[in-house]
C-alpha cells in the first residue's frame, strides 16, 4: 500500500485536521505514515495545505507533489493542484466553493458539494469530514470502523461531543456516492 | 513494543527531553519550532519543572547558563536568526564546560530569510557558532522516532561530557508528524554534578562557573584539555547510517531531511541497476570522517546532498581527501531537493563512471 | 563600639581594583550582608563583564561569571533552577545593567524575579578604559566624549532607579553612595533591606550604588569622592524608589 | 583604647583613609614603597584615635583592623 | 463633511492581515499622516519582525526591514546617516518593541533620538501563532500560558509608555486605541504630534496603541474590539504620559 | 614617499577607514580595540562624520545597518564575544545586500576568554557568522601598514559587490605601533547607491532593503544570484602573498600576525639550508586555493601556523586535497606561536621528507 | 446624500464596519464567498447612510469609500 | 642594526612612552620598527611593559622574549625578565626602585637610581626618561639629536612644556654613566 495525499483549502476549513484524521487511521493500520503540514504566516484566512504519506515501505520525501490522492476545499487549491494529481488519482472536489471541473481525463474525479451538504444537516465546517467518507468509500483505504477510530483519537478529549457530529458527516460523504 | 503516538516533531522534541529529565525551558517564539515552547509551557508545570518565555533568544541562553550552572538538566529552542543571537551564550557555555540540549529547527536564510525548512546552518552548527576554539555534539535526526531517541542521547551525553549538545533540525523535523514510541526506561541516572554553584552551604569551597583566563597559558590549557576530550567524542560516538553502501560506485551523503529524500531515490536508483548506497551522519559534529574514508575503498565516487547551497560537502571532502571525486546537490531558501533531481544526478554520475 | 575585621563574606585574595576604587567597599558590604544574614551558603553570586568581572575571587560564596550584561537572565535560571531558599544576586557595573544589560535588566524586574541586583554606577566604563557609560553625566569627559559628554549626541544619562520603578515586579529599589562613612553606612543597610526582600520572596530588588573610578576620572581617590558628591548625587539624587517590602508585588 | 591595625602589605596608598579620618590619625607614607609598588597608610598617631572606624569603613581592600581593647575599657 | 478615499500613502498592495486586524487601521492612519504633513518622500519606515513585517508593500514610502526588536537602531542609523529634514519611523509590535527590543527602544529614547515609534500593543505575539507577549494580561490565555498569564511565574506586563516617559529624551509619548471611531480619530491626532515632534526636531516621540488579534485572541473581530475597552482599556489607561513639544528635550 | 607615522593599528583602522570615505561610526567598548572607536569619536566629529556608542554590540549592527541602507560609507569594531553578538545583523546585512566594513580584533576565546590575541574566529568568519548561506569578503592583515591599505579595498570592494567586507584582525595587530603611510589620492569615488532608502522625495517608487522572502523559489533566487557574485569575487579578487615558494619543499601557510612570526621563521631556516617559503593569505574569503593548488606542484608538505586549535587548516587541506601532507601547528588562549617552536617543527618536516 | 461604496473583492468580511455604523446601513453577506473566501460587506440600506465615515474609520482594509454627493447638497 | 627591547616597570612609570621614544627615534633613522605593548587589566596599578624592535630587515614577531636591550622599574619586572636578556645584552635597572642585581655575568648591567635622581632634580615620573639617556650612552644606537627629535614628537603637542624637562631628564642619564 502506498498513497500520496495532498489536502488543501482556505485556513478554517479543517485541512490539517482531515489530515491527521487519514494519518492516524494509516498509524491503526500499521503503516508508514508522515503528516506535513504547509506553515507559516499563509495560514492565516489565506490558504492551507498539508501533505500526507501512507506506504508499507519507510517514508522518503514527506512533501507530496504528485498525489494519488488529492482532495481540494477552495478555487485557488483546486487550480494549483489540480495539474500535479498523479495518473490515476483519486481527486475530490467541495463542488460547493468550487465551480469548475478538472480539464483531465486520466483521473478519477469526484465532486461533492461538502460545504453545503454540511451546512444542511447542522454539521457547518465539518465539509472536510464529509469528503472524508467519500475518500473512503472511493478507495477502500481503509475500513469504516478504522476511520471512525481514527476520528476518535484525533478530536481533543475536551471536546468529544464532536465525534458524533463527525461520523455523521463521514456517513454523508460515505453515502454520498455509490 | 511501547504505544505509538502520532505526534508532530517539534512536541516530540519536548515530550522527549521531559523524559529525558529535563525540567527547565527557556525560550522565546519563532516559527517553525513555536510547538516546542507550546508543549513545554502545559507540562513542565504539570511535573514541577520550570518554564519561561524569556524576553529575547539572547536571555533565554543566558537563563540556561544559569540554570546548567545550578546543575538542572535544561533545554532551549529556536530557529536560525534566534541561534545567531544565542552565539556569545553559546560560546560562554562551552567555555564553562556546561552541559545542556539547544534546538536548532532550522529555516532558510540568510537574514530574515523565510520560514520553510532549511540546512543551511550547518556551517554555523558544526564551525562557528561563536567567537574562539570550541565544539558542541551536533545531532540530526532525520525523522520524528529519531528525534525522541535523539534528544536522550543529546542529554546523557552532554551531562557525561560536559559538552553542549545541539539538535540540528529543520523546518520539516519539526513540522511533520509520524508515529513515535518511547523507550520506557526511566532516564534518571544523571551523573553527579559536584561542580554545580548551588550554594556551598558551609560545607565545602565556593564552585565556581567561568570562562575568563587572563593568563595565556592557563586558557591555553583548558581549551587543551576540552580538545582531548573533544577527541574522546570523536573516538566514541560518532553516529551513522549506512544504506545499500556496501556494493556501492556511488555514495550519496546526506542527513536529517535530505538524507531520507535521498534514501527513497536509492531504491529508485537501485531498480534502475545503479549502485547506489548513503551514508546519512546522525552526528554531524563528530562527522564520520572515518566511515566516509572507509567507503573510498569501494565507492567510485561520492553525492553530497544538502538544503544549502554547499556546506557539509566540505567536511565531506576533507574526508575523501580528493581520493574519489565529490559531487553536489543542493536547493536552498525553503525549497527541497526533489528526488527527480537527486535521481537525475545520480544518473549522470553513473554515466560517468562507465 | 564595634570591632572592624575583613568578613568572612570575602576570601583573602587581594582585590584587583586600583587604588581608592570603590568597588572594594561595596564588595565587602554585599559580603558582611551575607553573612549577617546567615546566607553565604545559599547564596550564588553572579558577576558581571566589568571591574567586577573577578569578584568571583573575592565572594566566598558560590559564582558564576556572566556574560556581559546578562547576569540578570543568568540569576534568574540559578534561582528558578535552585529551592526558593536560595539566595542570588548579581553585582553589575552600569555599562553591564544600564547598556547592554538594559533588557535583562528591565525583565527581571518586571517579572518580579526574586533576585537583587547591586548595581555599580560610576558613570563610566571603567574596566575598558574609561569610555563614556549610560550614566555618564553631561558633560563628563570620557575616552569617547572628549569634549565631554554632548547630550544631542551622546544621549541623556539614564536614571535606572527612576525607570525600574515603575514595573510592577520591582519590590524594593533604592540608590545610596559610597563617598562618605556615612553613605557607606546608609548603603549597607540598602543593600540588606534589598537581600531581605528576597528571602521573604517579595520581588525584585535594586540597588543602584553610586561608585568611583579614580583611574578613569584621572582623579585622586580622595578627589573622586568629592566629586561623587559635588557631581553625582545632584544628578543622581539618592533615595528609595520604591518599597514593597512590606506587601510584595504579587 | 581603640587600636587601629593596618596591613600595610596590602595597602594600596589610596589615601581613602586618610581622608575621612576625623582626628588625622592616619597618613601616608611619603617615600617608601610597599611591594606592591604603593606608598601605603601609617598610623601616626595613635593615640589621638577615636575608634569610629571611618578608616575601616572606606578602605576599599580591608586593609584596617580596629580592636577595641576591652581589657583597658574594663580596668577603669 | 469629509469623503473617505484611500490615501496615496499606502500602496495598492492588498494587505496580508487577518479579517478585522486593527493592524490595517494604523497603517492607514500613519500613512495618512505623512501625506497629510508632506514628507511621504522624506520618510523613511523600519518595519519590524511581527505581523507589519511587510509592511513595506504597503507603506508607500523607502522601507527598511529590521531583525526583530532593532528597529529603533536601524532607525537610528538612518536618521543619523540623513538630512536632519528626514522623517524616520519604526512600526514595531509589542514583541519587537517590549521585549527583544527593550534596550533599542530605551536607549533611542534616552538618546532623544528625533524619530517616532509606532508600538502596537495587541497583548501577543500574532504573527508567531499567539504566544505570551510583553504586554499579554494577567491571566490572559495565550499558548505559552495555557492556564492564563500567571503573572508569579511569567511576570507582570510591561506599561512601556510609563517607563519610557521617566527618560529624558522622551519628548512626546501617548497611548491610544483604535476600538472605536472616536479613538481612532484621537489616535491619527496622537500620531500626528509624534511626527510633528520629530520634523520640529525636539526629541524621541513613541505612540503606543492598543490593538487588535482576533485570530490568536480566538474571537471574531467585533468582539475584540469590546475586548480592549473592557480588559486592555483599564489596564493600559490612554493618554499623554511626556510632552514636550513645546520646549524639546535639549 | 608619503610621511610615514608611528601608529597603533586601531587608531590606523580608524584614520584608514576616515580616509576611505567612511562618515559613520557604531561601535561599543571591548578590549583589544577600544582606541578605534576613541579615535573615531574625536576625529569624525571634526569632520562633520557621525560616531555612536551604541548600548550594545547588537544595536551597533544595526545602526550599521540603518546607515548602509541609507547609502553611507559606515564601519563598526568590535572583538570576539561582541561579533558573536552582531551574528544575526550580519546576516542580515549580508541577506540585504549591503555593503559596510566589520572589524573584528580577535582575542582569545570561548566564553569570555582572555584579552591577549588570536585567531580563533577563523571558522566564524569565514563560514559561520550567522545563519544562512551567505559569505563576507575577510581581510587579514599583517601589519599596520597593510591595515591602512586594506580598509580602502574593503571599503571600495564591498561598494563595489554589495557584500560586507570584514577585517580579520587580531589583539598583537590593534596594539602593535608601526610605521605608516597614508596613500595621497582622494577616495571619494563612491559608487551611485541607486538603491539606498533615503526618501523618494516623490520622484521615484519607494526604494526597500529587505531579506524576507515568503516564497521558497524567490528567496532560493536572490541567494543563487548573492552567490554569482561571489563567484566573481572568487575569481577576481583573492589576495595572497609568496615569500620564497618557488624552490620551496616545505611551505608555511599562515595569515595575520601568524605569519610574519612565521616569516622571519623561514629566514632562519633558509640560512640552516631548509628550502622553505610562506603563502600568507591575506584574503581569507576567498581564500588563495588555486595558489595552493599550484603549490602543490612544487612543493613536499605544507605547515599551517595558526593561533587557534586548527581552523583555517581545514582550507588549506581542502585546497591540497590529500595530494601532499599539511601538518599544523598552533597555539591558543592568547599565546602567540614561538619562532622556536615553528622552526623545529620545520626541521621535522624537513628530516620526514628525507 | 452620502454614499457608501464597498470594493467587496478586497473586503474581508471581518464585519468592523458593520458594528459601528450608527445607522445600520451595512451587513455582512450571509452566504455569498468572495474570490478571498470571506463573506464580503453589503450595503443593505444606503438611504440610512448619514456619512459620519465611522465605517471607513474602521476597516482595515481601506475597502470603503464616501463620496459625498454634493450636487444634489446643493440641488436642495 | 636590530635591536629587541623590552620596558618594563609598574603601571604610571612611563614605561610605554619611552618605549614609544625608542621606536619613534628608529623611525627617524628609517629602520623599521615595531612597538608593542602588554595590555588589559593588569595595566592599571599592576605592572606594564612593552616590547619595541628595531630592525633594518622586516620585523617578524613584534613580542620580544630575548631581548638584547631590557630596561625594568620594578622588582617584579626585575624578577621576571632578567633571566630573559640574551647574552651581551644591556641591561638597565632603575636602582632607586629595585635593590637586587644580576647575577648574570654575560651581560652589561648598568644600575642607575633614575627615580631617585629625577625626584632630586625635581622631574618627578621622568626616571624613564634618565634611563633613556643612560641608554643612548650605553649603546650608542642613535645620536643625541635623534632621541630629542623623538622626545619632541612623542610629547603630544598640548603639553610641549615637558619636551625641556624630558631632555634634562636625559642629559642626567647620558651623564650618569662614563
Ligand atoms: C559582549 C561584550 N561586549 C563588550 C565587552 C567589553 N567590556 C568589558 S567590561 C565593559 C564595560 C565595563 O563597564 P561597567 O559595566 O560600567 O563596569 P565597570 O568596569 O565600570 O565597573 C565592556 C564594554 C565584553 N567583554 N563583552
Ligand atoms: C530573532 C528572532 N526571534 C524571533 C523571531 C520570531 N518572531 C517573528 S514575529 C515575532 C513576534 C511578533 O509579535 P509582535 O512583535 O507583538 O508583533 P505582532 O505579530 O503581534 O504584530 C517573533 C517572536 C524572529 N523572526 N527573529
Ligand atoms: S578602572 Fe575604575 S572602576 Fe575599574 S578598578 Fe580601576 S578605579 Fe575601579
Ligand atoms: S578609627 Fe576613626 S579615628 Fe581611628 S584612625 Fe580610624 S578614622 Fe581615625
Ligand atoms: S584606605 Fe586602605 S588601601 Fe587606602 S590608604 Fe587607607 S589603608 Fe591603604
Ligand atoms: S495574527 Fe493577529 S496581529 Fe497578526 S494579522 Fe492576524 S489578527 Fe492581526
Ligand atoms: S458612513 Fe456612517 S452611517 Fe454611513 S455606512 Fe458608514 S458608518 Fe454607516
Ligand atoms: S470593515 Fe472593511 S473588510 Fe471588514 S467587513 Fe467592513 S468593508 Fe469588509
Ligand atoms: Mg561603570
Ligand atoms: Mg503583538
Amino acid at each position: 500500500m502506498e498513497h500520496n495525499i495532498i489536502i488543501a483549502g482556505f485556513g478554517g476549513q479543517g485541512i490539517l485536521f482531515l489530515g491527521k484524521v487519514i494519518a492516524g487511521a494509516a498509524l491503526i493500520q500499521d503503516k508508514n505514515v508522515s503528516w506535513l503540514p504547509s506553515y507559516g504566516p499563509e495560514m492565516r484566512g489565506g490558504t492551507a495545505n498539508c501533505s500526507v504519506c501512507i506506504s508499507d515501505q519507510e517514508i522518503g520525501d514527506p512533501l507530496v507533489t504528485k498525489p494519488d490522492i488529492l482532495i481540494v476545499m477552495n478555487r485557488p487549491s483546486f487550480d494549483k493542484f489540480i495539474g500535479s494529481a498523479s495518473k490515476n488519482s483519486v481527486v475530490l472536489v467541495d463542488s460547493s466553493l468550487i465551480d469548475k471541473k478538472a480539464e483531465r481525463q486520466d483521473i478519477q474525479d469526484f465532486y461533492v458539494p461538502a460545504s453545503q451538504l454540511a451546512n444542511e444537516n447542522g454539521l457547518s465546517k465539518l465539509g472536510n469530514i464529509i469528503l472524508l467518507g467519500t475518500l473512503a468509500k472511493a478507495t477502500k483505504m481503509f475500513e469504516k470502523e478504522i476511520f471512525y477510530e481514527a476520528i476518535e483519537q484525533a478530536v481533543p478529549s475536551s471536546r468529544q461531543q464532536l465525534v458524533k457530529t463527525n461520523k455523521q458527516a463521514f456517513e454523508i460523504g460515505y453515502d454520498f456516492i455509490a | 513494543m511501547s504505544k505509538k503516538f502520532l505526534m508532530k516533531g517539534n512536541e516530540v522534541i519536548a515530550e522527549a527531553a521531559i523524559r529525558s529529565g529535563c525540567t527547565m525551558f527557556f525560550g522565546y517564539p519563532i516559527t517553525p519550532q513555536t510547538e516546542v515552547a507550546a508543549y513545554m509551557s502545559k507540562r513542565l508545570p504539570e511535573i514541577g519543572g520550570v518554564y519561561l518565555q524569556a524576553e529575547s533568544e539572547v536571555s533565554a541562553i543566558n537563563m540556561v547558563l544559569g540554570a546548567a550552572s545550578a546543575g538542572r538538566r535544561v533545554m532551549t529552542s529556536s530557529s536560525s536568526p534566534g541561534i545567531s543571537l544565542k552565539s556569545e551564550g553559546i560560546s560562554y557555555i562551552a567555555a564553562s564546560d556546561l552541559p545542556c540540549v539547544i534546538i536548532n529547527v532550522q529555516r532558510a536564510g540568510p537574514g530574515l530569510g523565510g520560514i520553510q525548512p532549511s540546512q543551511a546552518d550547518y556551517f554555523q552548527a558544526t564551525k562557528g557558532l561563536g567567537h574562539g576554539d570550541f565544539h558542541l555534539m551536533v545531532f540530526a535526526p532525520s525523522s520524528v522516532q529519531e528525534i525522541a531517541d535523539l534528544i536522550k542521547t543529546a542529554f546523557d551525553l552532554s551531562d557525561k561530557y560536559r559538552v553542549p549538545s545541539l539538535i540540528l533540525a529543520d523546518g520539516i523535523m519539526g513540522q511533520m508528524m509520524e508515529p513515535v514510541s518511547f523507550s520506557e526506561e526511566e532516564s534518571t541516572d544523571q551523573p553527579d554534578k559536584g561542580w554545580a554553584t548551588s550554594g556551598h552551604d558551609n560545607k565545602r569551597a565556593p564552585n565556581i562557573v567561568n570562562s575568563l583566563y587572563l593568563t595565556p597559558d592557563e586558557l591555553e590549557k583548558t581549551v587543551i584539555e576540552r580538545y582531548q576530550r573533544y577527541d574522546v567524542i570523536a573516538q566514541n560516538e560518532v553516529l551513522f547510517e549506512k544504506y545499500l553502501t556496501e556494493d556501492a560506485d556511488i555514495i550519496v551523503v546526506a542527513y536529517g531531511a535530505s538524507s531520507r529524500i535521498s534514501k527513497s531515490v536509492i531504491n529508485t536508483a537501485r531498480e534502475k541497476g545503479i549502485k547506489v548506497g548513503i551514508l546519512r551522519p546522525i552526528t554531524l559534529w563528530p562527522f564520520p570522517t572515518q566511515a566516509i574514508k572507509e567507503l573510498c575503498k569501494t565507492a567510485k565516487s561520492f553525492l553530497c546532498v544538502e538544503m544549502s547551497m554547499g556546506q557539509m560537502v566540505e567536511d565531506v571532502r576533507l574526508a575523501v581527501e580528493g581520493v574519489r571525486p565529490v559531487s553536489f546537490y543542493g536547493r536552498t531558501g525553503g525549497n527541497t531537493p526533489r528526488p527527480e533531481d537527486i535521481l537525475h544526478k545520480i544518473e549522470q554520475l553513473n554515466e560517468e563512471e562507465k | 563600639m564595634p570591632e572592624f575585621k575583613k568578613t568572612i563574606g570575602l576570601t583573602d585574595a587581594p582585590m584587583h581594583y586600583c587604588p581608592g576604587c570603590t568597588h572594594g567597599i561595596i564588595h565587602r558590604l554585599v559580603a558582611e550582608t551575607l553573612v549577617e544574614l546567615g546566607v553565604l551558603g545559599k547564596a550564588i553570586g553572579i558577576v558581571p563583564v566589568g571591574c567586577a568581572v573577578m569578584a568571583y575571587d573575592y565572594f566566598n560564596c558560590d559564582c558564576i561569571q556572566a556574560p556581559h550584561g546578562r547576569a540578570p537572565a543568568v540569576a534568574t535560571g540559578v534561582k528558578r533552577a535552585l529551592p526558593p531558599e536560595s539566595v542570588v544576586f548579581t553585582y553589575q557595573g552600569d555599562g553591564d545593567l544600564a547598556a547592554i544589560g538594559t533588557a535583562e535588566t528591565v525583565h527581571a524586574a518586571a517579572r518580579g524575579e526574586n533576585i537583587t541586583l547591586i548595581f555599580i554606577n560610576n558613570a563610566i566604563y571603567g574596566m575598558t578604559g574609561g569610555q563614556m557609560a549610560p550614566t555618564t553625566l553631561p558633560n563628563q569627559i570620557t575616552q569617547t566624549t572628549p569634549k565631554g559628554r554632548d547630550v544631542s549626541q551622546a544621549g541623556f544619562p539614564i536614571k535606572m532607579c527612576e525607570m525600574i520603578a515603575t514595573l510592577d515586579g520591582a519590590a524594593y529599589i533604592e540608590r545610596v553612595s559610597t563617598h562618605t562613612p556615612k553613605h557607606v553606612m546608609a548603603a549597607k543597610k540598602a543593600i540588606k533591606n534589598a537581600f531581605k526582600v528576597q528571602i521573604e520572596k517579595k520581588g525584585f530588588s535594586m540597588i543602584e550604588i553610586l561608585s568611583t573610578c579614580p583611574t578613569n576620572w584621572g582623579m585622586t581617590p580622595a578627589d573622586s569622592l568629592d566629586w561623587v558628591e559635588e557631581n553625582m548625587v545632584p544628578f543622581y539624587p539618592l533615595g528609595v524608589f520604591k518599597d514593597k517590602s512590606e506587601e510584595g508585588v504579587f | 583604647m581603640p587600636h587601629v591595625k593596618i596591613f600595610s602589605k596590602k595597602c594600596k596608598g589610596c589615601g581613602l583613609c586618610v581622608k575621612v579620618c576625623p582626628k588625622k590619625v592616619l597618613e601616608l607614607s611619603s617615600g617608601h614603597l610597599n611591594d606592591k609598588g604603593y606608598t601605603p597608610c601609617c598610623v601616626v598617631s595613635p593615640e589621638d584615635c577615636i575608634g569610629c572606624g571611618f578608616c575601616a569603613l572606606m578602605c576599599p581592600d580591608c586593609v584596617i583592623e580596629i580592636e577595641m581593647d576591652n581589657k583597658k575599657e574594663t580596668k577603669k
